[in-house]
């Protein structure tokens, strides 16, 4: 099948309501054009979301789209794809939507593997309720509800997914472009629960949160992409790299990094690297932490059926309402 | 009791068998209902077992109750009081020996009234010693521990084994006294126990055994027939409520020619629906237990969006943190049917009984105008039917519609009436075709619906959701006139789906004294005290509402054709707050609240107070 | 309007600043009406947010708007239409010029009125070219983007930066035209910009820029006074109801001797009481942002277990959210507040909007038989009191409370008159102290409540949950008796609050041809409809209900004394309901669901058509 | 102080009601043992439950105690605590309580580090309710609610609060009193969230679910103890160990186990001994997995309190009436 979509075959009829300036509109100019080029027939696209900024998203997108309440967009998205998995099931949601209010539905979805994209934006605030810190906001950060500075530590939304048993974990960043198209094309060629936090910058309540970590000049420095297969170098001229050793994680030259493997099957290295980023000496990870298939729950649900029909037969309303003990009343 | 040799003919009885949650007292009744089912009678019964899981042996709170009443007629009820007590134990005794009618027959098993049973019930001496049980009850004393034991001498089972058939013994007593045939309890012991001969042959011989001792005993010399009801020509099976809903789902989903996907998370008394539907894959029915309620109600949602029929069940609390959810599906307005299976509250209450206070929860308990449609079944079997209509509802209107069941027709059990498969009326689910320029909610202008339009049908892509939208287009619209006009939509469609009602069938004449308003699981008990109340003579009818939201068109002119109207319900008054409302008559309520359906008498003797 | 140099004076005025979401008319609307109120105005003022945080600009939705009225005398309401619009852009031209009364003054930023800003707001030529306009309105056009450019030359701000200050202008230029004093704004920039001096110089400049250009200007030569109303003795500030809630919650819990708590999860329009309490630190408030609603409450109940005043503020969607928890919290009895800013529904509906449509769920939205107290306030100010009062119940009664305001209240203020400390009376919350055999649920004779026994105090350790409860002793209990005592007097114990209320205010005679009952925010346009009726000499009084459960006690004496009872309200006919069910009374209802609150004007022409 | 108690001063008057047989009993009994020793006064314990099973423990001890609803015990318990951080917290719950219903809260509660210790009572059931799959059963499990064997993936209680950051996560089985003790203690006397996992069986309707890892015979070859600063060595002579390789886990001679360190900051070493368990190969941890402090939630806000009333001064009714703008009308 080739159905040679463009990205404009992606935009909906709707004014987009963004904040001038907010990331959300890169990642959805990005993601307009990977579903162009999936080859998948539009109309079996299904965009759910929860309710903040980033989950306005459905409304730009020229599929079928549900903007639901707060939080559940995961557990909403497991029933449309459960119930009918032939539909493409994406979730778009930030980060007070899926890790506060929501942070149940996500680690669930990800534990029962249902076959979705997970993109959450994380601009480490609640965008949309004016500004209060979030789940992912920093120690310290001021905001309306925090006037005096934010005292609780933050998650790690990737160590949170890999804790959950999430299959396929990534992350990548609003104003890398490229990078960003290419970790939502392989989220989506995962056959599962697949979850990518998206570094997103709010230009109204947390502008610059990622600065330290995106800005063009040091972002070779403070950044290693995780490739499978390739090796972890990193630095302005990939010079540096990085090496698990008995003791932990630690910083060589180039050729002597390890090469990365994002499918190895218990995530223990992924989540070695994760928490490097809480130390100011490594370069925070990119890319992809970890992918592992396994068979997904609505795969199997299906199978059961099929299965169970196979063995008992298939019911219909005559063998529903006749089974079990009878008996009878008059001429009958 | 008179004594004589040759049975005579009763219309109707009520065993409660009552033991430790171990002895088996659900199987037993159970039994019972299934044999006396096969023999005509029409039956209703009531289990009631304790709140734990495993209480201590021998507490009074680990005491697990059946009752089941046989007739010759029409029966609605479990009945109020038992003509025959089967007490297992010191405990069973003290808190069922209340329920038991003068002369009625009060089987105890004095191998159990021992020291420490005696102790664990809090007797300091035996009851059995008090003359007042003696001269007030035909009390049939029977160690049921050896004359078991002795019973299965033989099969190779150890004494602790074959203690474990006593229970079985005490069936086959009960069945000489009420002359049922012992066939249909030993093929279904043969079948349970196929793959252990031991064990079957030990049952089989404590049943026999157990009409050998009944038929020797002097207590019980006299047998008694009953003869099969006059109940309407059919094929029956007998099923609890739980169970007729669930397969009405699977009717249901059928009928409307949809797949039907279940999102739960397991809660007294609502968790047997999902027991049920999980066994049904072979029908397609796909379950899915959720990390929570809202998780359930969001997937049924979910499923719903993707062209399923979406439901979800739970109890009380349950409904609780459901209701923003529920709020969405009338928004986006697609089918959904949420199942309450009421139980006691507020909180969590008395998990295990039954109550009928979550009526106003489910006509108003979401913020907003958010209107949605009530039904709720008026007994075990209706549960099946009431299902089906909800399910059309749901489906022709575009509305979740709330199901309101409880834990007393839900556990409780009544001979279920086949119905003829071609009296079940199609009606397949409305999609929307591909076309140019859809408008999601663009409406049917009779029932005010908007189309079902299925991700996957090319050129139907559209994006709702929770805010307020444009009528026609869906798009986010916060217009004031808009909003106005869209509340009003919501609303009209809701209302419009009284016009499919049936008449409301009143119960006696058309006008009168008093007419007696009940819903839900209070129709036995009501149907069966006015019966009473009409034959001494006393202008007293009865309806029964199925339909709560909205309100059947007929019920005005109904009620205003009495001088008065009394409205019983298991809560403090809240169809009644309903009614006063929109017809301004004073009607009076008579309220119980004691996790206790209400027995017959109760209203009878309440109508009373009235004339 | 005539034009004479002597200012005439007026009784009050009516300001619509409007412009795009960055012109900054919420503050200029705020400095208007703090100046009037230190002119000693009554004043009322409602701000219009866009629902968007940064809506593209220049487009109709992204329109800010901010109303003030001030008056010579005691007002209730915003104002209906305008007397001056003052229209940045073309966008809040078309959005705001229906609400300008004929002969006002339309004070227009030609500016912006560019073809680019022209399109968005979607016109094909300028509406100022319509004659229509001119004719009807007192049309100033000025372009405020030249005119402050020009102001602020040589203050070294770029033209870009100049611009922002064009609000200041137009402030200026009506500070002119009412004879406001320049000074309190000018104090208020000072201290604002003390750390960029030349933003402060630009600001001043462009406010005195703006007292010029009006008193050059042909068109308003009319300068106009307005003399300070008779407001009640004392001290105020200018409150929005939302501050003036976190005082009162404050206050309430410093009156109550306690420890304030507030858990809460961000939600508009209630999100602004987590951000006031969160900087009250110092007065040892804990605020504690919790992971959703669920959380929260549950959050707020541990900590009035362990001897907090636990409090939650939400809208609609997290009222859902909370019920089960409230359950808990009245199975438990334990004191709480439950806050619901009212926003429009159902589900996401229309969140930056005002609605009543949540009284039913307060009433009856939790499973089981669930009572709860219902307070709600009238006005921005009554919210301080009125949080007092729920906390004084919560604590007295040993109850959740629920709190209704709405996004009207919430974000509208008005002048709040400081209350004597000596006034507010003390009522320390009584703690269970140290004793043999404590009763966790033995009652107090007269409120019914339970003692408050907090962790720490040694001899008090006891269970509680959300199980029914024996009285007195609170172990488990699920037997039938005890469960209906005790549904009755947790019943009994919210009823026996009507006995603290005082008496109810009727507003206008005892009795007569009309009676209009209101609730919550719409005091005031029912209160100045009722007050125009009543000079016309039609018999019409109103009575204005704060507590809506448990209702007053004298409510169905005034409610029989008149003809025909009227109900305004922002839901479709909630009170009404409870209004015909309990008094059996055929009021009408005058509903409006469009977001927006009632104008005097639609009450006034209701009421007429009743007579 | 000390306040010489016995265990019956935390035995209450309440008739214990979970089934003969059940792994509560014995739990309780170790908690109560616990209590005694730790030298607090009675009436300054709060023991916080869901509902469950598991969650009925409240009233069987001699404390404050609160039965909650269901999964909501954690926030319950954090405003206990916030409000009153003189008392001592305890949670109670069991895997549907916390894991299901109640993941989200029992997530946050870790991330934010509200000083509290959790006893999760783990019998992979729904014991209540009787006997539905729970979220840590193991696939292919048949129940009321699953008669064909259930199909998602269980979580990992262990990793999934590693990866939501809880400071203190530790594992115990109910028959090994002298070791569930010793850990219910570290889990006390850890300053902060602590979190312990109980295997418990449920004799009706999960009965030996851990049987293979906790039966006498096999226990210590199927075992592995964590104690931080000791050789991680099992097997019936503790003949064997493990250690850590650039490759990941490894089992080795006794001699050449590493020392097992807790209290290494990234838990990066606790996650992967945890992945192994999913390896049959690899005997199961159970010990203390983590244990690293940090400041409390609780702490931190009354020191916000502290610090902003010394820097505003303390707030009365009179400040708070009379701040911001004011003006007189009238004479006053
Ligand atoms: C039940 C409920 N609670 C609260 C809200 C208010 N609310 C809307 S969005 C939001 C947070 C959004 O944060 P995030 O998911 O990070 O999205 P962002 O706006 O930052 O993209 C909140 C608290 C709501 N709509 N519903
Ligand atoms: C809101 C709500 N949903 C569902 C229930 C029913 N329920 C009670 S306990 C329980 C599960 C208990 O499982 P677990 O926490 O593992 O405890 P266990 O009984 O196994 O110790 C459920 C589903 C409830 N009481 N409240
Ligand atoms: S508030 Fe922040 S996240 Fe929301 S649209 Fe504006 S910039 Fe984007
Ligand atoms: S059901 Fe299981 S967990 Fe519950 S009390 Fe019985 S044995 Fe224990
Ligand atoms: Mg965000
Ligand atoms: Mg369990």
């Amino acid at each position: 099948m080739s159905l040679s979509y463009k990205k404009k075959d992606f935009v909906s009829d709707q004014d987009v309501r963004w904040c001038p300036g907010c990331g959300d509109y890169a990642i959805l100019s990005a993601a307009q054009q990977v579903f162009a080029k999936l080859d998948i027939p539009k109309e079996n696209f299904v965009v759910v979301s929860g309710i903040g900024c980033s989950s306005r998203f459905p409304y730009y997108v020229n599929t079928f789209g549900f903007h639901t309440i707060h939080g559940r967009a995961p557990a909403i998205a497991s029933g449309v794809k459960i119930a009918n998995p032939d539909l493409d099931v994406w979730v778009v949601t930030g980060d007070g939507d899926a890790l506060s209010i929501g942070g149940n539905h996500i680690i669930h979805a990800a534990r029962r593997n249902v076959n979705m994209t997970v993109l959450l934006f994380n601009n480490r605030i609640y965008g949309l309720t004016k500004g209060q810190y979030s789940p992912t906001s920093d120690p310290g950060t001021k905001t309306g509800s925090t006037p005096y500075g934010s005292l609780d530590t933050p998650f790690n939304p990737i160590t949170l997914m890999l804790g959950a048993g999430a299959g396929f974990v990534a992350r990548t960043v609003d104003t890398q472009i490229p990078h960003m198209k290419s970790v939502i094309e392989a989220a989506h060629a995962y056959q599962g629960f697949s979850f990518v936090e998206i570094l997103q910058n709010c230009v109204i309540f947390a502008d610059k949160v990622f600065e330290h970590i995106t800005e063009k000049g040091i972002r070779d420095s403070r950044q290693v992409n995780l490739m499978h297969g390739e090796p972890l170098v990193y630095g302005n001229d990939l010079e540096k790299g990085l090496q698990f050793t008995a003791d932990g994680l630690k910083i060589v030259a180039a050729d002597q990094a390890d090469t990365w493997d994002a499918q190895q099957r218990d995530a223990a290295k992924a989540y070695q690297i994760c928490q490097s980023q809480e130390n100011g000496e490594f370069p925070v990870p990119i890319g992809i932490f970890h992918s592992v298939e396994r068979a997904t729950l609505d795969a199997q649900v299906h199978a059961q059926i099929a299965e169970t029909t196979e063995k008992l037969g298939k019911g219909s309303l005559t063998s529903l309402l006749q089974s079990g003990e009878i008996w009878n009343v008059g001429e009958k | 009791m008179t004594q004589t040799a040759q049975p005579t003919s009763l219309d109707e009885v009520v065993i409660r068998f009552a033991g430790d949650s171990g002895d088996g007292m659900q199987l037993v009744g159970n039994q019972f209902s299934n044999t006396s089912a096969l023999a005509g009678n029409d039956l209703s019964t009531f289990p009631d077992y304790p709140a734990e899981i495993r209480a201590p042996v021998g507490t009074t709170f680990g005491v697990s109750g059946f009752q089941v009443r046989f007739a010759s007629k029409k029966i609605h009820t479990p009945g109020d009081h038992c003509d025959v007590l089967v007490a297992m134990n010191p405990a069973a005794f003290k808190v069922h020996v209340e329920a038991l009618k003068p002369g009625g027959i009060l089987l105890v098993n004095t191998g159990n009234f021992d020291g420490k049973n005696l102790k664990k019930a809090g007797y300091e001496t035996s009851p059995l010693e008090d003359m007042r049980y003696k001269e007030q009850f035909n009390l049939v004393e029977i160690n049921l521990n050896t004359a078991v034991i002795h019973a299965v001498e033989g099969t190779g089972l150890s004494s602790k084994d074959a203690l474990r058939s006593k229970n079985i013994l005490a069936l086959g007593m009960l069945y000489w006294v009420y002359s049922r045939s012992l066939e249909p309890t030993e093929q279904w012991l043969k079948e349970k126990f196929s793959k252990k001969p031991m064990v079957l042959e030990a049952n089989l011989k404590a049943l026999h055994a157990g009409v050998k001792i009944a038929e020797n005993s002097e207590l019980l010399q006299t047998q008694h027939t009953i003869a099969p009801a006059p109940l309407e020509a059919g094929a029956y099976k007998n099923l609890m409520g739980n169970a007729a809903l669930s397969m009405g789902l699977v009717a249901g989903a059928e009928l409307a020619e949809l797949p039907l996907f279940l999102g739960s998370y397991p809660i007294t008394p609502a968790s047997d629906i999902l027991h049920y539907l999980a066994r049904y894959k072979n029908y397609g029915v796909v379950t899915f237990q959720a990390e929570d309620e809202i998780a359930a109600i969001a997937a049924a949602i979910g499923a719903s969006f993707s062209g399923s029929l979406g439901v979800t069940a739970t109890s009380g609390p349950g409904i609780a943190l459901k209701s923003e959810a529920m709020g969405l599906a009338v928004m986006t307005e697609l089918p959904l049917l949420v199942i309450n299976v009421q139980r006691g509250g507020p909180s969590t209450g008395l998990p295990t009984k039954t109550e009928q206070a979550d009526l106003l929860q489910a006509l108003f308990g979401r913020h907003g105008e958010c209107p949605v449609p009530v039904i709720a079944p008026y007994s075990s079997s209706d549960c099946f039917h009431a299902a089906i209509e909800a399910i059309k509802m749901a489906v022709q209107y575009m509305t979740p519609v709330i199901l309101l069941s409880d834990a007393s027709i839900a556990n409780g059990a009544e001979p279920f009436l086949i119905p003829d498969l071609d009296s079940l009326e199609k009606f397949p689910a409305q999609k929307a075709k591909t076309e140019e320029n859809f408008m999601p909610y663009r409406r049917d202008e009779k029932t005010l619906a908007r189309p079902w339009a299925v991700p996957g049908t090319p050129g139907l892509e559209h994006r709702i959701g929770g805010l307020e939208k444009s009528d026609g287009s869906g798009d986010i619209d916060y217009s004031p006139k808009n909003h106005e006009t869209m509340v009003g939509l919501r609303n009209d469609k809701v209302q419009r789906i009284a016009n499919t009602y049936a008449p409301l069938a009143v119960y006696g004449e058309d006008q009168g004294d008093l007419l007696v308003v009940g819903w839900g699981s209070t129709y036995g008990a009501i149907r069966s005290a006015v019966r009473n109340a009409q034959s001494n003579g006393q202008s007293v009818s009865h309806v029964h509402l199925r339909n709560l939201w909205p309100l059947p068109l007929d019920l005005q002119d109904i009620l205003k054709s009495f001088s008065k109207v009394l409205i019983p319900e298991m809560n403090s008054g809240q169809l009644l707050r309903i009614l006063r409302s929109e017809y301004l008559i004073d009607a009076v309520g008579y309220s119980k609240i004691q996790g206790q359906p209400f027995a017959t008498q109760e209203i009878y003797d309440h109508i009373q107070t009235i004339f």
